[in-house]
């Protein structure tokens, strides 16, 4: 580590203001990846698996058979048809094979499809697009195949894991059930694929729920707002960090091919990015969003294609700068290629101003989103979005019977988001005055 | 200069031709059905039988090739033909018009004390470099920066509305509204408060203004935070050059030499920064007249949204757009003759 | 500056300590939303329908707070079998109309004005207007074009051209002569009469005609064609036919008899201005001056109510307790309305929906043919909390509902089945449903709401955690969307399910079970092609005929028991099958100041009657 | 002295580099910038030409542009028998370029000579006799075939073989990169070696240019500017170069230093046999490394010769004043300064006639208005005056 590194840490480690901010920014990440444990998600049970569990946790001998019979109701409601299907389909594969080999025709190939889709095996759309689109039908067909012979795999193993349990007995019985039980939990759980950031419903009451221990938040909109809270965060770092990182990357790379070929190009590039500049930001975002439809994904499509202009202005205006230093010069006459001599030499000494204004804009993107969520143009129904909360509350800020009585709706999420916000600020904040050489005398 | 100033003035077609196509670019995401209800009215071919709606699109060149339509499009623009404005009922041209004076008499009047405060806070904190009152004021544009806009907002309805009951939601009283909206007012410049002092109805001047300051307290936060960290860097920087040590050296008091050599010159780049934020009013009330109730531009930009009104959003952002690029050459201009160092740029 | 700063503040200070100056003249009704339209015959919503409820007068009303008893209005009698004006076995509605009535102009009523007023709105018909109320009674059709089709011999598309111009002479003479012949016979002027003929006795005529909504609203003739409406000539009427709202000169203008006369519509503010017109037949309003405005942030109408300067605002249920908590306001609970919400079911999900997730019965997603199978419909019925929705959703302002049928509508019966919360029930059904696959697979699929719809919204969700808790593999995804993306998509066909209210148009049980159970019904229609075999297959339930059939028989039945029976059997029916779940009948709340008198509640009006209001 | 039969390493043919100056509404060239304006010279192996005169008289531009950081205007430079101008071009101003330096002259002499044979005998330089054997055979394209062929590989060539040492030993360093990979760059560019030969280089370099072998870990900023310089020298040497262009290298240092550098650099040059052109506003910085010595004024070459000759036998009027602004560490030896009038005049307009004629003292009439050409008034002294000597101290 070198000295000037060192030195630069120091200065930035005695900032009070850098403190701050990288405390409350550690805080948060801490927050985010803890998050499955901190605000547990309410992951579905198997009903089966679930009694088979509550009967291993007070084994008696008694038990054992009633716990392997929730084990093969379990096997039953997943694997009932896997036989069969698999068979049916093996079938199938067969008069494929033939239908390659001529040896049967189109029209038999179809009722044998017809067949299955009788007995819902097969999707109707198989027969139905059969004529039109032989080959990929076959070849779609295939892939069910192979997404059968797998289950039926499973399946088999399963039936023979819970055989083998009904050969033993005690101590080694439990052990062994524990096994299958979790092993048939993961399988569940893979089938279902769970989405922990749809926040639940946890009542049933429409107003808001003051803060109990159950909730420590309080509930809005039948959500936990502790829930919504700490998987926001998660939410708040996508966002913030997605949106800025590729806007940023857009904008170095249009400002710096600028910047170093000059001529023409330039001219259409920072004519272009003038263009962008002479849209108002918010607006553009907001009516981009509506077009590509709700959603976050699409929010932050609109908020990256309308925010990369300033980075690509600074970095333009900092590689003119660099590039008629002497080492820029020197590199050029030892043969280092332009992409070489942009990242090596340009950038390294040109992207500070462009990571403090990154880190500025992190906060602002964020609360960009929240005000396109608070329109009902953001995040979908439910998702754990601080923005999404703070706009269910935002008919209860004014209050009920007395002007406080649904502080806690707002409270909440509006201090994570604040301060989160001002992290970033503080941070950036920090950076410039770190970096930023007129502030060193 | 003259060569600066038209030369901006021959880029300015281009700036806009560049802007009308991202828009358009970005209308033709919708695909050709949605695009319909840019041009006619929705209700129109809800009920209409294909081929009717295939005459109609036809109609409107929906299949013609992209830089055709994007031909016709334009025609159409100069024509002030934008489409109909399902949320205004009535086409989008006129309900920008008729929506256009509530938000520029919003910002006009949010500039005043946004500027003067801003600036005062800057220098202060600045000229307290580091004390109590420095901290204490990086703190408040601190939080002004990181609030939410809609929650302080709302806030403000809170407190001064409901709390105080001094200012209302919406843009008059509805006494006065009737009073502005029959025959003996005249509308001079359809700005409320301009016009209710020509007609000589202090009472309605009064109204419009009441309504006006809940609003404008909701968005100066946001921008004093803005305003007074420019100044203050740039105050700060000016405190450290030369010419103000000598000053201060030559023995003037403090204050003159703040108010004599300092803040003139700090004031500088705050001056761009300001004239950049009278745009950037304009098109960032979105939230606060949408919980003020007042009938800009953004809180029909916002219903639009909601209603996926689709002409009348892109008729919106157009509309910006023009004012930002034409704000933004007045800016420049009148910056390149004040400040000869500029022209180059 | 200090000092500056300080003297503006004094001087601001000392203009807000002004009072608030009420305004005991006027009345101001925040509102969700504005007008559609102010053409009576194209309004088909409530916001529209309050407007012009009080700026024009029908031939008759409604007793106040009555569905059933009628009072003259326009018309001095009320026609009836009795006292001779309802002829020809019901056929024929004889209207005397009153003298002496004049329009906002100062233009008096004549018989000639109603006889435009009816034959411009059924001419005009315009696409998803309310206009085949009046077609169905006295023509026996939907839509004027079902009727031009089958008097020309030809289709639409073929008579007119993208411009609406006959494409032939001899189709021109026919149009001509359809006026002639169908038209202009069915409304009448005799003397100071209007007769109006119906095709057959039609029990709910009269309730049409007296609803306030707009399409029995009468217009003056003279000021209509001035201002660009139909000539009153057999002519050229198609040109006039089917305009979108903006084309009509009466979407934004209004010319009736009625205590109010429309001063402003003023889009930008989405606010309506009322004006007591002081010529009126009956004696001029109370208030002054009446505003409607739609404010849509729900903050600021209760600050606005808060602060007194709402009289009447629109009110979520959820808010009740804030709202009792006021002072000075008035709540009132549970008023009864005519409407369902129900949530309906699409049997033929085009594959090209987004929201049907692989289109397969794969665990992915679910095929689109998914609610062809009545064990599925079964298992939703049984999955849905309707108590817990109704006492704690809606704060217990709801009925459960057996059918699609509000209560106090002829045909309801308490008796019936209702679908409840049995989540076992409902897995007997998954579990037969596609021959126990289901069970199995598992389903995924998006139920949509509008945004802003919090009922709906939540109605989702409750649909959404049963369904998972009766297996986790039932996986739904609650989506909010616009409301015209709703409606897009329901047109579209792309919804799997939906959520959605009726509303009565007049109180008559044809009203819901038409909308909902016939296949050409308002909404049966959207529940695809493959209702529509099903519901014109022989029943035995209904002794061989089918569902469609004994719908349309017990519109025309006149024996007003038998015609219940035929409700009940028809009910019975449906709920066996789950057609469509009625998730509830809404139960209303009104909120307004205190010092607002003379309030009277009617279920079928479209809005407030101000004519009864002072202060 | 070196015979003059001697390899030629460089040579430099009527070197023109104009920058254009824009201005007006759509950027329109409105006039040119003649910072250097037709200068023709050689450098033959293991010699070293200094290139002086005051700042702004285009001998910084002279380097960069032989180096190819600036594009000429006009010109040939030919290191190593082959002509690189068109290298750094593109396709379409290569072929504007052969077609004048080639097509079109071998054309018109071909219709004053008759033969070809003629031609190519009349021709003196090697380089050129190439080419028209090759335009002859094959015309145009043959040439323009044979320069173009291998671009790649010939620009790698040519960045190889000429070297620069800059003249601020802080800002020609890239403050973020360490000394190892400033001095090794090069080297992995042109593949000359494994990491590890190169690390191995770098730290023997370093030793040649004096510095400790540990240091090639550190940052620039951790040396002072006379360690940088070497640092600088390095980088250059680490190419194996066969020509070094010193800019300045020495101007921005203290004058202790300075004659260090100077003293390095010369014992470099014995020992590795470098050419070098080195650039220099100080003709007595300029007289110790030197052989040869070009003098430059406002773009043109005033006087060329070697060194001993230009000291002992100056013959332009400027030479003479330069020389006379030489401090000569005796007290005892009396000096006469030759102050000259007015200032250095822009290049954007420069003065009609010769040049130097509005500061000249010896000035005649004809000065105004004819521009003198670079005679060789002795064996290897050129000047361009019309009064050559006649203005002495």
């Amino acid at each position: 580590m070198s000295e000037e590194f060192k030195r630069t840490l120091k200065r930035f480690f005695t900032n009070p203001s850098a403190l701050i901010g990288v405390t409350i920014l550690i805080f948060f990440i801490i927050i985010a990846i803890f998050a499955p444990w901190i605000a547990p998600p309410k992951i579905p049970v198997n009903k089966n698996l679930e009694k088979a569990r509550n009967l291993l946790e007070n084994y008696s001998e008694e038990n054992k058979y009633l716990i392997i019979n929730e084990l093969k109701n379990f096997w039953d409601d997943t694997y009932f048809f896997a036989e069969d299907d698999y068979i049916e389909l093996s079938n199938l594969m067969e008069t494929i094979a033939k239908f390659h080999n001529k040896e049967v025709s189109s029209n038999e190939l179809k009722a044998h499809i017809k067949e299955l889709t009788d007995y819902y095996i097969l999707n109707i759309t198989y027969y139905e697009k059969f004529d039109e689109e032989t080959n990929k039908v076959i070849k779609n067909l295939k892939k069910e195949y192979n997404k059968i012979e797998k289950k039926y795999k499973e399946s088999v193993i399963s039936l023979n894991l819970i055989n083998e349990l009904e050969k033993i007995d005690g101590e080694e019985f439990v052990k062994q059930a524990i096994k299958v039980v979790s092993r048939f939990d993961k399988n569940f759980h893979e089938a279902i694929g769970f989405n922990p950031y749809i926040m639940p419903n946890v009542t049933t009451t429409r107003t808001p729920i003051p803060p109990s221990k159950e909730h420590p938040f309080g509930i809005v909109n039948q959500k936990d707002i502790f829930y919504g809270v700490i998987w926001g965060t998660r939410t708040a770092f996508e966002i913030g960090l997605v949106v800025v990182a590729i806007s940023t990357v857009i904008g170095l790379f249009i400002g710096s091919v600028a910047a170093y070929f000059g001529g023409w190009l330039e001219e259409v590039l920072m004519r272009i990015t003038d263009i962008f500049m002479s849209i108002p930001f918010m607006l553009a975002a907001m009516v981009l969003t509506t077009i590509l439809g709700l959603g976050i994904k699409n929010m932050m499509i609109a908020l990256i294609v309308f925010g990369w202009m300033v980075t690509a202005r600074l970095i333009r205006g900092n590689i003119l700068q660099a590039k008629n230093e002497q080492y820029v010069m020197a590199a050029k006459a030892l043969g280092v290629s332009d992409f070489f001599i942009i990242v090596k030499h340009i950038l390294p000494n040109t992207i500070f101003p462009v990571l403090i204004n990154a880190t500025m804009r992190i906060g602002s993107m964020v609360i960009t989103a929240a005000a396109l969520s608070f329109l009902g143009l953001g995040a979908p129904q439910g998702y754990a979005d601080w923005g999404s909360i703070l706009s269910y509350s935002r008919d209860w800020i004014i209050g009920g019977t007395n002007p406080t009585q649904y502080w806690f709706t707002i409270l909440y999420p509006g201090i994570a988001m604040i301060l989160f916000v001002i992290g970033w600020n503080l941070l950036g904040d920090a950076l410039r005055d770190v970096f930023d050489p007129r502030m060193r005398h | 200069m003259t060569t600066y100033i038209i030369r901006r003035l021959l880029l300015l077609p281009l700036i806009i031709l560049g802007v009308t196509l991202i828009v358009f670019s970005m209308s033709q995401l919708l695909g050709p059905l949605k695009l319909l209800s840019t041009y006619v009215d929705p209700n129109t071919y809800a009920k209409m039988s294909e081929r009717d709606i295939q005459i109609l699109m036809k109609q409107y060149g929906l299949t013609d090739p992209f830089p055709v339509r994007y031909g016709k499009w334009v025609k159409n623009l100069l024509k002030g033909d934008l489409g109909w404005s399902v949320v205004g009922k009535e086409p989008v041209l006129d309900a920008l018009i008729h929506r256009f004076p509530y938000t520029i008499e919003l910002a006009l009047y949010a500039l005043f004390p946004i500027i003067g405060v801003g600036i005062w806070l800057g220098v202060t904190a600045a000229v307290h470099h580091n004390s109590f009152i420095d901290q204490f004021i990086r703190i408040f544009a601190l939080i002004g920066w990181s609030l939410p806009d809609f929650v302080w907002a709302i806030l403000v309805l809170l407190i001064f509305y409901i709390g105080l009951g001094w200012f209302p939601p919406g843009n008059l009283s509805i006494w006065a509204n009737q009073i502005v909206k029959s025959a003996s007012f005249k509308n001079y410049t359809h700005l409320l408060t301009i016009d209710a002092l020509l007609n000589g109805r202090i009472d309605i001047f009064w109204d419009a203004l009441r309504h006006i300051i809940g609003p404008v307290i909701a968005i100066s936060w946001l921008w004093w935070a803005n305003l007074l960290r420019i100044t203050r860097s740039s105050m700060l920087e000016v405190l450290r050059k030369d010419y103000v040590r000598t000053a201060r050296s030559k023995g003037l008091p403090e204050k003159v030499v703040i108010n004599k050599h300092a803040r003139k010159n700090a004031l500088i780049p705050v001056v761009t920064t300001a004239g950049q934020m009278v745009i950037g009013l304009l098109t960032g009330v979105v939230i606060v007249e949408m919980v003020f109730v007042r009938t800009g531009l953004g809180s029909f930009a916002a219903t639009a949204a909601q209603q996926l009104d689709y002409a009348s959003i892109m008729g919106v952002l157009l509309f910006t757009s023009l004012l930002l690029i034409i704000g933004n050459l007045i800016i420049d201009i009148s910056y390149a003759i004040i400040d000869p160092r500029i022209r180059l740029g | 500056m200090k000092k500056f700063v300080f003297i503006l503040l004094v001087g601001l200070l000392s203009v807000f300590a002004f009072s608030q100056v009420k305004n005991p003249d006027m009345i101001f009704d925040a509102t969700l939303s504005e007008p559609d339209t102010l053409d009576p015959h194209h309004a088909y919503d409530t916001a529209s329908g309050e407007v012009i409820f009080n700026v024009y007068d029908n031939l008759i009303a409604y007793d106040g707070g009555s569905m059933t008893d009628f009072i003259p209005m326009l018309s001095t009698v009320v026609p009836s079998v009795e006292n001779g004006y309802l002829r020809d076995d019901g056929t024929t509605y004889v209207f005397p109309i009153r003298k002496g009535v004049k329009f906002h102009n100062g233009n008096d009523l004549t018989p000639e004005d109603v006889e435009y007023t009816f034959e411009r709105g059924i001419l005009y018909d315009p696409a998803a207007g309310p206009m085949w109320m009046l077609i169905e009674p006295i023509f026996g059709a939907f839509t004027v074009r079902d009727l031009v089709e089958e008097y020309v011999g030809a289709s639409w598309d073929k008579i007119f051209d993208s411009k609406m111009n006959p494409t032939s002479k001899e189709y021109e003479t026919a149009l001509v002569n359809f006026y002639y012949d169908v038209i202009d016979p069915a409304i009448e002027v005799v003397g100071d009469e209007v007769h109006i003929h119906l095709v057959r006795p039609y029990a709910p005529f009269l309730n049409i005609i007296c609803n306030g909504g707009g399409w029995g609203a009468i217009i003056d003739k003279e000021y209509s064609i001035q201002i660009g409406l139909w000539d009153g000539k057999a002519e050229g009427w198609w040109k006039y036919h089917g305009w979108t709202k903006e084309q009509s000169p009466l979407f934004d203008h209004a010319m009736g008899t009625g205590p109010y006369k429309l001063v402003e519509w003023d889009h930008a503010q989405q606010r309506i201005v009322l004006e007591r017109f002081d010529g009126y037949w009956k004696g001029p309003a109370a208030i002054k001056t009446v505003v409607i405005q739609g404010i849509d942030e729900w903050s600021t109408r209760r600050a606005m109510l808060e602060k007194g300067d709402a009289d009447i605002i629109a009110a979520p249920v959820q808010y009740l307790d804030v709202l009792k908590s006021m002072q000075g306001v008035t709540v009132i609970e549970g008023l009864p309305t005519v409407q369902i919400t129900s949530l309906g079911f699409n049997w033929e999900i085009k594959p090209e929906s987004p929201y049907i997730g692989s289109g397969q019965l794969d665990g992915n997603g679910i095929p689109t043919d998914f609610f062809e199978d009545e064990n599925v419909r079964l298992g939703f019925a049984y999955a849905f909390d309707y108590e817990g929705m109704i006492d704690e959703i809606l704060n217990g302002l709801g009925i459960h509902v057996p059918t699609a049928l509000p209560e106090g509508f002829l045909g309801f019966d308490a008796s019936l089945p209702k679908y409840t919360l049995d989540l076992e029930k409902a897995e007997n059904y998954f579990r037969r449903a596609y021959r126990g696959r289901l069970w199995q697979q598992g389903f995924k699929m998006d139920v949509l709401y509008n945004i802003g719809n919090e009922e709906r919204r939540v109605a989702a969700e409750i649909l959404r955690d049963n369904l998972a808790k009766i297996n986790p593999k039932f996986q739904v995804e609650v989506r909010g969307v616009q409301w015209p993306t709703y409606l897009d998509a329901r047109e579209n066909m792309i919804l799997p399910v939906y959520i959605i209210g009726w509303l009565a148009d007049f109180p008559d049980p044809h009203n819901f079970i038409f909308t909902y159970y016939h296949s050409q019904g308002d909404y049966g229609h959207y529940y695809g092609t493959k209702f529509v075999e099903f519901a014109t297959l022989p029943r035995p339930e209904f002794g061989g005929k089918s569902l469609n059939k004994m719908i349309e028989d017990a519109s025309l039945e006149t024996d007003p028991y038998k015609r219940e029976q035929m409700y009940v059997d028809i009910q019975k029916f449906v709920i066996d099958y789950a057609l469509t779940l009625p998730l509830y009948q809404p139960l209303a709340i009104r909120v307004h100041r205190d010092w607002l008198k003379g309030y009277v509640y009617n279920p079928i009006w479209p809005g407030d009657y101000y004519y009864l209001y002072s202060k | 002295m070196m015979p003059e039969n001697e390899k030629v390493i460089l040579e430099v043919e009527h070197l023109k580099k104009y920058f254009p100056v824009r201005a007006g509404v759509f950027k329109r060239v409105v006039a040119q910038v003649q910072a250097v304006d037709d200068i023709s010279f050689k450098v033959h192996e293991g010699e070293t030409l200094g290139l002086v005169g005051e700042s702004g008289c285009g001998k910084s531009t002279t380097g960069m542009t032989i180096l190819r950081l600036y594009e000429p205007t006009f010109g040939r430079i030919i290191l190593e028998e082959e002509d690189t101008t068109p290298w750094f071009m593109t396709t379409t101003e290569a072929k504007r370029y052969i077609k004048i330096m080639y097509a079109d002259r071998f054309e018109k002499m071909k219709q004053e000579f008759g033969s070809l044979d003629e031609v190519i005998k009349n021709l003196n330089k090697e380089i050129d006799k190439k080419y028209a054997e090759i335009y002859f055979e094959q015309g145009e394209t043959g040439i323009r075939q044979d320069m173009m062929k291998d671009l790649t590989e010939k620009r790698r060539y040519f960045r190889k073989n000429a070297q620069v040492i800059f003249q601020d030993p802080y800002s020609s360093l890239n403050p973020r990169l360490r000394i190892i990979e400033i001095i090794g760059e090069g080297m992995k560019v042109n593949k000359m070696g494994t990491n590890q030969e190169i690390r191995d280089r770098v730290a023997h370099l370093m030793e040649i240019v004096g510095l400790s072998k540990d240091y090639i870990y550190r940052y620039p900023h951790q040396f002072s500017g006379g360690q940088r310089q070497r640092i600088g020298i390095a980088r250059a040497l680490a190419v194996n170069p066969k020509l070094i262009i010193s800019d300045e290298a020495v101007s921005a240092l203290d004058v202790s230093i300075q004659s260090q550098i100077i003293n390095l650099l010369v014992d470099l040059k014995n020992e590795y046999g470098l050419t070098f052109v080195f650039i220099a506003h100080d003709l007595a910085v300029v007289k110790h490394i030197s052989d040869k010595i070009a003098v430059m004024y406002l773009g043109k070459i005033a006087e060329l010769t070697l060194k001993k000759e230009l000291f002992d036998n100056p013959l332009h009027p400027y030479t003479v004043s330069l020389m006379s602004a030489i401090p000569i560490p005796d007290p005892e030896v009396k000096k006469k300064r030759v102050v000259l009038e007015g200032d250095v005049p822009s290049p954007l307009n420069p003065p009609s006639g010769c040049r130097f004629h509005p500061r000249c003292p010896v000035a005649k009439e004809i000065c105004s208005k004819e521009e003198p050409s670079l005679n060789e008034i002795s064996d290897n002294h050129y000047v361009s005056c019309f009064f050559p000597g006649e203005f002495k101290i």
